[in-house]
């Protein structure tokens, strides 16, 4: 009972940090963006995390922890009815480590957090209801299923005989998922006017409020000593303190390496790159924070950061547009993370190497595929972007009725 | 040596400008101002609906020989006009002398 | 002494989020109203939150918890004397949930609040020393005796032989406290220039920094983790985490409540109301959040958006002039939240209801008359509006010499 | 291991409560100086932390614990090895307060704060080159070899046979380390272009973000919950709940004491004043956080806001500038507190008060010393200060390539 | 046609407009400038006194017919003067042409 | 009466403020621009390396009587070179009118 007390302070805590997390990637993205499409970066970040909680309160967790595959079996769809139940709840034995309450709120707060990958990277030109319609079909019903596939003991938890899939605190299963539905609707959106010229030459849309991107950065940090902190599932001293040194270790590193990095590459010191490599080092730590020690977490948060510069140059050659560079981070630093669990640390090997590679492209194949037809039916339905007279007059005016910055002066 | 107003909408700045670069206009200030007039814009407000005349426009002050006086406002009002109410204004106002600070040189050969 | 140092650390860090609501309002009401205010909300927020815990340790929490109604019997008044007691803080049995200090931090962080509620409602033309008498007073005498009418055993919590009113963590006696006072007082004051024009038609005065409020309704949002958490007065892990969740089930409800509501109702999706809608939610679960499941938590949180929703327009049609929805969230959510412990959830029952209406009038008519009187003597002393002139050169120059943000340039 | 627990979870959210104290910084530097510099201070501060956290892992943390004084004897110089040691972490009980990574991480968050210090006082002017080398070495040498000599058990702690030096949190060890080193650097450095008129006058350069100042003070001061509650070193219920009531109350006390005193001095109500008295309290009763009662902390708090506000005004009167009172804060009231132990609370004295002032001597030498020599070296390798033109530009686009508000306009 | 420029307090703004909307003057641009003049405002920061002049305006420019420039200088003199220092200027500029940007319409009409 | 316009580099405002000073110019109001010339700067986002010429320039406007002209003019140019591209131009033009709004007074003794 006392452990079982401090285990849920612990816990709730984390859950209250990750809910956190939220503020720090409404700044993110506002900051990276023009004034003129800010509260309509707001209102989705809002959105988010309201009807996130909401409906995973309804079906999202009995989608991700279904106890039984009942649905389809060998672990692949099972649901566990709507709601939450207070009969459940009432007994402390649940688990050792929180109760049931504390445990539907720890991954209530995850679940949004896919969602919000999404609305970075799509910000500036895509239709309000209509991201709201697609972000609630992912957060409600993709995230948890793909959830269960691992953390509700599904099939990627034990895809070989000998070996499972390992994804500590989800490079892949919260950051690859945000990361892959943020790709696929990019690619359908098309990019803002004025990120490519006539050549397709990459041109710069300068962020509007970077010290707010910056306190979101330190705050998804912060949010992360909850994110990884607590997917110990319990207070245990050893495992907790530790996966916070390689996580805090990971961002040091992440961020020195983008800012170092990206320095040589265009002889310039960028607080953008540096900020985005800190969140490179973080979702690569997040798949094994907790088998690694603090030199695998340097050299796995070092590399993360330079998969994001070099993830950004890459997404601009490929013409895609992600004005926060949401896909670099949560996408390709994700994937990193994830394979990285079979090439450092604790559970290091060929065969941890294959199933984190094989788990990897299972996930993302379903998300593509999932992403591209809620996409394209919410498209056909009521399209996905606005009209470029309403992305001139910025989403704030046209969406929104009003402007961010009342008296301010713009340029 | 005439100095040309012109009030344009902010989205049609990059027109503009390249239709002005085309007539060989390279050089010129700008900024921001309101401007009241024909155009209304609704806005809401915590439920307070409201239409406010005042909006957002761009403001250019380009000083220019007299000779390109009438390829400027051409340049203008074939690349700032949307049809809409709202499109702007054109002024044309004498300039009586110019000076470029750098050289302190004067006349047109100090804006081109 | 386990359990003690557990339920210790949990009521500490919960002293700590709701110190950091602080911050929540300030950026709340900096971003909802004029950057010519600026300075002087937060110099209004930074004195009471210093003077408020000053003052808390001189003499409100002795008041507030005077032990014996030792001035006036049965539970109307009493006064255990100033300042703390140093011996009975060394007494570890003093309470098994929490240390002396650590009931005095987090008590005295709650008084804040209270004088906090006020601020943004009389923003942008109260006087600034009018203000901090006005508040002083306010938060060092009414809030605590309020207070001890229930926390500190007084009559309210008897009310009947069988019944006493409830209200877990302050519907009543924080947030309609302070909306009670606010509302006094924004009667008085006059709306700010602008806000009516000659035919009461009311104007919008767009906020001048809708980022930073929305950052603030996060932040409050978070430190209501600790407001309500907190309330439970130790770590129990089943109260706390049922707690929790119905915490943030009513805030996610009462956002989309509101935004759902505005958005029919006024054909426009407002940031601003999606905002006051989740602190509508919180401040509605806040009088039975133990009391509540999920189910009953949703319904009272999207009553609470939506009574906010309606609260903003009721203010407009009596032309009162609340510029960041103070009185809406804190005063009309707060009695619904209050009445709604009488309707659902665990306590609900004809008497309960009774009690809980005849509490909020109670309650309501004591901090009515006790504003009247405080602002009435301030106003005949020095006057409570600043001069006209003042108001349209904004506070920040005429109160304080000079701007808040330096070398951008404003409209 | 209960104990441990419970202890060990309250010492990482104070890590983490520290780590958040760097967005505070931010926040506090960012606003109150010049939109074109912004960009800058967050590239220092991004660096101070990320480059703190990895040398502090590779060298600081065996420098500062070295066990043994092995370089020089007599507590003076000490040095463990290059990284951590995943052995000594194995073993539970290293200490019931904390694990070893816990240990690092808390001591690793403290060691990047000194580093930040610095970068408030020299902002607007210095090369970021050289900054980031001074700051390396200063980080990474200079404040780990200061609190060898008194966390590190070293030859402070036991200056005379009866008494040794008392810093309980830091107001020497980290805030006055920092501090000698900013006033040494700006000495070098000169004032900024328009701080000082040809006669000498100081004159104003108004911040740009006071509403981001101000949060930023808020943010220290919940950090300060963890710097000083992480300082008892555990979860112990009567310590750690003690020093949040001094802490608390001291910053409330410097604020309160800053406006008032300011008010009376210069007739103006100054929020700057206010913000930077907080900081005053909080930095003066750290050293005596665990030894005074609430009236002490009172005392000690308010004196220190006064310190702030006339040490402010030295600067100025001796032509030195410092654009966000970092030396005020941090030195003044830093020494003031640490002498303060010697007048107040439990173990005032003669013998400690000269103890105190003896210790505050040789710290300052140290650091004076160590500070000259290393930005001499810098200076003579890459200079320390931009181009005039540089200056004038900002350093956001003289050394960042981009400004920090988009599409805001400025004056 | 004559531009005519005022450079007015900001608080006065609303009573200026209502002013020239009696007069029948329904359209202008405006933006914020600052002014050096002869009023000055005290100011104080981290306990330094300063006196500025540079004191934030608004500046209105309007173009109107000749007929009204009377009128629409006697509007805002009226609405525009608290009689304290600083209540600004307004100054009468020739103006040559104008043009309506929507229709390419010039002269008087273009833009009434 | 003349109306001096001057766009000046936001760097040498001080100087030209000070020359204008010892030129016994005392009133004028300015405002921020951006100026698109023959300058450019380098600027880098996000790994975009780009040039812009829009650049932030002070824009002053003086109104002064005649026999004021040159001592004005002058006193600008010699403040505000720097004797790189970019330092920016000065227009002169005629103004047929000035009034206090303040007293209502007119001519050249309104604005002195
Ligand atoms: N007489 C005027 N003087 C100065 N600016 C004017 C004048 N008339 C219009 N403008 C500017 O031109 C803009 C467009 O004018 P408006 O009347 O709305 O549309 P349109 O020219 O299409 O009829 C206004 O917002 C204002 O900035
Ligand atoms: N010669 C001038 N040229 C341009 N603007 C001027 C001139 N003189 C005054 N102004 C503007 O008018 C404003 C008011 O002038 P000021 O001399 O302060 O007051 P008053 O007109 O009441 O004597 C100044 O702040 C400035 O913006
Ligand atoms: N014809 C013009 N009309 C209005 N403004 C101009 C004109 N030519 C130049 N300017 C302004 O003057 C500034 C400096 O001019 P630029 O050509 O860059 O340098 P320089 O005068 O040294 O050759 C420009 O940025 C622009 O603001």
């Amino acid at each position: 009972m006392e452990l079982l007390t401090t285990n849920n302070v612990w816990m709730m805590l984390c859950a209250a940090l990750v809910f956190f997390m939220h503020l720090g990637f409404s700044f993110l993205e506002i900051g990276l963006t023009r004034q003129k499409n800010t509260i309509n970066i707001l209102f989705k970040n809002f959105f988010i995390i309201t009807m996130g909680l909401i409906t995973y309160c309804l079906i999202g967790f009995n989608l991700m922890y279904p106890g039984d595959f009942n649905i389809i079996g060998n672990g692949i769809l099972g649901f566990a009815g709507p709601g939450l139940d207070a009969a459940v709840a009432a007994d402390l034995a649940y688990n050792e480590g929180y109760t049931y309450w504390t445990d539907f709120l720890f991954q209530g707060m995850f679940a949004a957090t896919a969602g919000t990958i999404i609305s970075g990277a799509v910000a500036e030109r895509i239709k309000i209801n209509s991201f709201m319609l697609i972000v609630l079909l992912y957060v409600t019903i993709v995230y948890p299923i793909v959830g269960s596939w691992q953390w509700g003991t599904g099939f990627l938890s034990t895809l070989t005989d000998d070996v499972g899939f390992y994804d500590f605190a989800g490079s892949t299963l919260v950051h690859s998922v945000g990361g892959w539905g943020a790709l696929v609707i990019i690619y359908l959106l098309g990019a803002r006017k004025g990120k490519f010229d006539t050549n397709g030459k990459p041109l710069a849309i300068p962020g509007s409020n970077i010290p707010l991107s910056a306190a979101g950065v330190l705050i998804l940090w912060l949010g992360w000593f909850g994110f990884n902190g607590g997917s110990v599932l319990s207070a245990d001293p050893a495992n907790t303190s530790l996966v916070l040194v390689t996580t805090c270790l990971a961002a040091a590193a992440g961020g020195l390496g983008a800012a170092i990095f990206s320095g040589l590459l265009y002889k310039n010191l960028d607080i953008t790159m540096f900020m985005n490599g800190v969140l490179g080092g973080l979702v690569g730590i997040t798949a094994g924070a907790d088998q690694m020690g603090p030199t695998e977490a340097i050299a796995i948060g070092a590399v993360g950061g330079i998969v994001v510069v070099l993830g950004v140059a890459l997404l601009d050659k490929c013409k895609l547009d992600d004005p926060v560079g949401a896909i670099p981070v949560h996408l390709f630093a994700g994937i990193w993370g994830t394979v990285a669990v079979g090439l450092f640390g604790a559970s290091a090997g060929f065969d941890q190497f294959m199933v984190q590679l094989a788990s990897t492209g299972i996930v993302g194949a379903f998300c593509v595929i999932s992403t591209l037809i809620i996409a394209l039916i919410v498209k056909s339905i009521m399209g996905l972007r606005v009209s470029e007279d309403e992305e001139i007059k910025g989403l704030d005016l046209s969406e929104h009725g009003t402007g961010a910055y009342g008296d301010f002066s713009m340029r | 040596m005439k100095k040309i107003e012109a009030i344009i909408r902010k989205s049609k700045f990059d027109e503009v400008v390249s239709a002005l670069h085309d007539a060989e206009v390279y050089f010129f200030s700008y900024w921001d101002v309101t401007g009241v007039g024909n155009e209304k814009i609704g806005q809401v407000y915590r439920g307070i609906t409201y239409s406010t005349q005042d909006i957002q426009r761009r403001y250019l002050s380009i000083v220019v020989s007299d000779s390109f006086v009438d390829a400027t406002v051409d340049a203008i009002i074939k690349s700032g006009a949307t049809g809409n109410v709202g499109d702007g204004k054109i002024f044309i106002l004498p300039c009586e002398e110019a000076y470029r600070i750098r050289t302190g040189e004067k006349g047109n050969k100090s804006f081109n």
